[in-house]
């Protein structure tokens, strides 16, 4: 396939389909609706089914009717509608069902505003719903790496049985870019003999659950489920590291928030200023391990957001104490311009050098 | 008039009395002699020779214990 | 010597949990004989809900799914969308289906869902503790309405197969009772013709089915038979509310 | 240049081929040749990227904005402003009217139908950008025009291309819009009105281009965006 210009919401959209997920449950929220509205027109045309849900709950559930029967299949949805998803998510959890979920999160809390927002950090990465679990969470920073993520998150639900969450802030769902549609590497597959057939196979009857109700019975399930994250956390944590050898200041950044801090890294270069960049690609599992090697010469990390603060937890827990943390947010739909935090990192440092 | 023969999977027996109703010949009852495994009395049938083998005792029987025969 | 009834095989050799007497037990062994009898035991789907039928999954012998509350009727809609061919069916009881799942329960026979719905209406929160349902009658005492339900505080009770019936996407819509064994055969007819109008992928079925709950009623078993025909049958009418037209 | 086409000038196209970011420099040049240019954002479709995000610059370039009723830029309801009414009844006006993408988005014009004077005062102008998955060859574009002009009754009077690929399209890639916007224009009889491109391009683009040659700055993306 040669490059084409796509919106965010739309290239999901042609991922997942050449990831080949078969069914789509949907219901509008801003701003996600070119992806349910691709799906709607482009999942028939590949032998696959769009339905739009009554609700957020309604599509979630439906989504585990369907991953129970062994289809891959995705839901999308944006902060609010995220938090109505959340019920099924832990469901999904329990039960071990793979999916993909897609938040292009806007502001919040409560109705919020439409415009793109980070502050669904904790939501995503501690889980919204009820109990012990967690999902693989992935923050594209640009549309084809959503793209190539999209087709990634497929595997890495159907490998570990697990749900997993595209979180794009809403800039990556409306933002156009050039993207290709590579081939990426596909991964061995475990069969999916859990899930139930459309042919039955006579004496083996199967039950997707997530009710236990002994505890002696409910433990050894969550230490499973723990054990499968203590592998994900091994082979599935993604980050980026740019600049950061002999940074003066090193930020922490995922997403459309990453982009405006390498813009910042250029106009500070100008400066003689040297800030570093550690993108998180999966949230969860977060990269402590970028945070192990750190320069001498850097002074602070700084964790730059469109929130009030929440992936800053994440940075104090990798950072373990040794340096100062600093803090750069916008939150409500504001996206910060890169002289803001080229401004932030100056202050860090006591002025330009 | 037809002979029936009703038989209670005693054990499974939660002596809830519905089949008592269903009865038309009422010859159903609790025994109260006895105590199945689950602590309850179990539904017995003494007059078995008075059954007409209808099964609505089995119809309603939540627990599904009762098996009728007819000859 | 024949045998004219005995336990079916689609049910797993295992004691209910249900309270003596509970009328579950006669439902569930309705809804595995149709299906043995239609001979759609292997190929039925069971999607249990949160209630006192939370574990109907342990007892059907065939596939399953523990739902959400509320939920087993977009839970069914997600399964049977990718397993066109096999019987899905939903067993809920009115909390789940009428109260917390309404919306789920609407749209899926609002979009004429492929799926058959087993409603069983006792009229009370049985999991919970006795308290009121949304078909708790008016006048009847529970553990959130113990003065009894008062129309003008918390409303009238919801006849949900009538509410359907008006769906366009309904294609049947019955409401039976197991008080007596005239009924309990009625009833059977009922969940089988359900069956049926899936098979035929005539669209969305439910048979609701009026039941006791001689724990939470305060009633002995007995009792509350002749409680249920006295005081549920005037308000919930039995009958068929919709049928696929023969063609 | 502008001023040689008609009074109300509609931007429509597939969504995301840069109807908006035409639709501003459209406005923003009708300015700078002493037109009175008023820039009506009836984009229902988009959430972001909306023209009335930059009312404030606009104006102060010499462009009246209207668009919704409600001051918020950062709203997902409709509630288009009556003060759309006036690029259509206002004769003393340069309207740009810029729409939202696809059917949906030209859907929006009828309500306007009331409105539509003289055909003689409309041009109806169709963005094209070759990279776009929707609009990549002729009979794909065709079929666009014959949507659009079904739904809103009007007919398409002018070719845009306005090939690109963001801030990374070089003059080969508006070359090849060029093309493809010309094969369109023969098979179809709707003149090709402009090519647009980004200023520093010019000189790059053969003289057939040039002669028609529409040059922009992007208002709409920011400097970290590609």
């Amino acid at each position: 396939m040669e490059k084409m210009l796509m919106k965010g919401n739309e290239a999901v959209g042609a991922a997942a389909i050449k990831a080949g997920c078969k069914y789509f449950f949907g219901y509008p929220i801003t701003p996600q609706n070119e992806l349910p509205e691709y799906m709607s027109r482009e999942l028939p045309k590949n032998g696959g089914t769009y339905l739009q849900a009554e609700s957020e709950i309604g599509a979630i559930n439906m989504v585990f009717g369907a991953a129970g029967a062994g289809a891959r299949v995705m839901t999308s949805s944006s902060s609010p509608g995220i938090a109505l998803k959340q019920e099924g998510i832990s469901y999904l959890c329990g039960a071990e069902l793979p999916c993909v979920i897609v938040n292009m999160s806007r502001s919040g809390p409560g109705l919020g505003g439409i415009q793109p927002a980070q502050g669904d950090y904790f939501q995503a990465t501690r889980g919204g719903g009820n109990g012990d679990y967690y999902t693989p969470v992935y923050a594209p920073a640009s549309i084809q790496e959503t793209v190539d993520l999209v087709q990634e998150a497929f595997d890495v639900a159907d490998t570990y049985r697990t749900p997993v969450i595209i979180l794009g802030d809403g800039m990556i769902g409306q933002m156009m870019e050039s993207v290709e549609f590579k081939d990426i590497q596909k991964r061995r597959l475990p069969q999916k003999d859990w899930a139930l057939k459309e042919h039955v196979e006579k004496g083996s009857k199967k039950l997707i659950n997530s009710l236990y109700i002994k505890p002696e019975e409910m433990e050894p399930h969550l230490q499973k489920i723990f054990g499968k994250y203590d592998v994900i956390k091994k082979e599935e944590v993604r980050y980026e590291k740019f600049n950061c050898e002999g940074a003066d200041v090193v930020a922490v950044a995922y997403g459309t928030v990453s982009r405006i801090v390498r813009n910042a890294i250029k106009k500070l270069e100008e400066d003689g200023i040297k800030l570093g960049l550690i993108r998180p690609i999966t949230l969860w599992p977060f990269p402590f391990e970028a945070f192990d090697e750190i320069s001498p010469e850097t002074k602070a990390f700084l964790s730059v957001e469109m929130s009030m603060g929440q992936m800053i937890d994440d940075v104090k827990i990798a950072n373990a104490g040794r340096l100062p943390v600093e803090f750069y947010g916008r939150p409500g739909g504001i996206v910060p311009k890169p002289i803001e935090v080229v401004d932030k990192v100056k202050e860090i440092l006591g002025g330009a050098k | 008039m037809a002979q029936g023969k009703v038989t209670f999977r005693e054990d499974r027996c939660k002596g809830c009395g519905l089949c008592i109703t269903a009865c038309p010949k009422q010859i159903i009852f609790l025994d109260k002699n006895k105590i199945n495994i689950q602590g309850y009395n179990p539904a017995t049938v003494e007059k078995m020779e008075e059954c007409i083998g209808c099964g609505n005792c089995a119809l309603m029987c939540p627990d599904l214990i009762i098996t009728v025969e007819r000859f | 010597m024949s045998i004219v009834f005995e336990r079916t095989r689609g049910m797993v050799d295992m004691p209910l949990h249900y309270c003596p007497g509970c009328t579950h037990g006669i439902i569930h062994r309705l809804v595995a004989e149709s299906l043995v009898e239609l001979g759609l035991m292997d190929d039925a789907v069971c999607v249990s809900s949160v209630g006192c039928s939370v574990f109907t999954y342990n007892y059907f012998d065939c596939d399953a799914y523990q739902a959400s509350h509320g939920r087993a009727a977009a839970v069914a809609t997600g399964s049977k969308r990718v397993l066109k061919d096999r019987t899905v069916f939903t067993y809920q009881g009115d909390g789940d289906l009428a109260a917390i799942g309404t919306a789920e329960t609407v749209h899926a026979a609002a979009r004429g869902e492929n799926v058959t719905i087993i409603y069983v209406n006792n009229a009370i929160y049985g999991m919970t503790g006795g308290q009121m349902a949304p078909t708790t009658l008016v006048g009847q005492k529970a553990t959130t309405s113990p003065n009894g339900r008062s129309a003008e505080l918390q409303g009238y009770p919801i006849r949900v197969c009538e509410m359907l019936s008006t769906l366009d996407g309904t294609a049947f819509a019955e409401r039976v009772s197991v008080h007596n064994p005239a009924n309990v055969r009625k009833a059977k007819k009922a969940i089988k013709k359900a069956f049926e109008v899936q098979t035929a992928k005539q669209g969305f079925s439910i048979v609701e089915i009026l039941s006791t709950c001689s724990t939470n009623w305060g009633l002995n078993p007995t009792d509350s038979l002749k409680w249920l025909e006295d005081n549920m049958i005037p308000y919930y009418p039995l009958g068929n509310f919709k049928t696929p037209e023969e063609n | 240049m502008l001023k040689e086409d008609r009074r109300v000038r509609i931007i429509c196209g597939h969504y995301g081929s840069g109807k908006t970011e035409f639709a501003v420099n459209y406005a923003v040049k009708l300015a700078a040749e002493g037109g009175h240019p008023m820039l009506a954002d009836i984009d229902v479709i988009n959430p972001y990227f909306r023209s009335r995000e930059r009312s404030a610059e606009l104006e102060k370039l010499g462009v009246r904005v209207a668009a919704s009723s409600t001051s918020a830029t950062s709203l997902d309801l409709p509630s288009i402003s009556a003060g759309v009414y006036s690029a259509f009844d206002d004769h003393s006006t340069d309207a740009v009217i810029d729409i939202g993408g696809d059917k949906g988005g030209i859907t929006v014009l009828n309500r306007f139908s009331d409105h539509f004077s003289s055909p003689a005062e409309y041009d109806l102008f169709f963005i094209i950008n070759a990279y776009r998955e929707a609009t990549k060859n002729a009979s794909q574009i065709t079929d666009y025009i014959d949507i659009f002009e079904n739904t809103c009754g009007l007919k398409v009077s002018g070719l845009i291309n306005n090939t690109h690929m963001l801030k990374s399209t070089v003059a080969d890639d508006i070359i090849n819009g060029y093309r493809l916007a010309f094969k369109v224009s023969e098979k179809t009889g709707i003149p090709l009105r402009y090519n647009s491109g980004m200023s520093g391009l010019y000189e790059k683009l053969p003289e057939e281009i040039k002669s028609r040659f529409f040059p922009m700055e992007l208002f709409m993306r920011d400097d970290w965006m590609s």
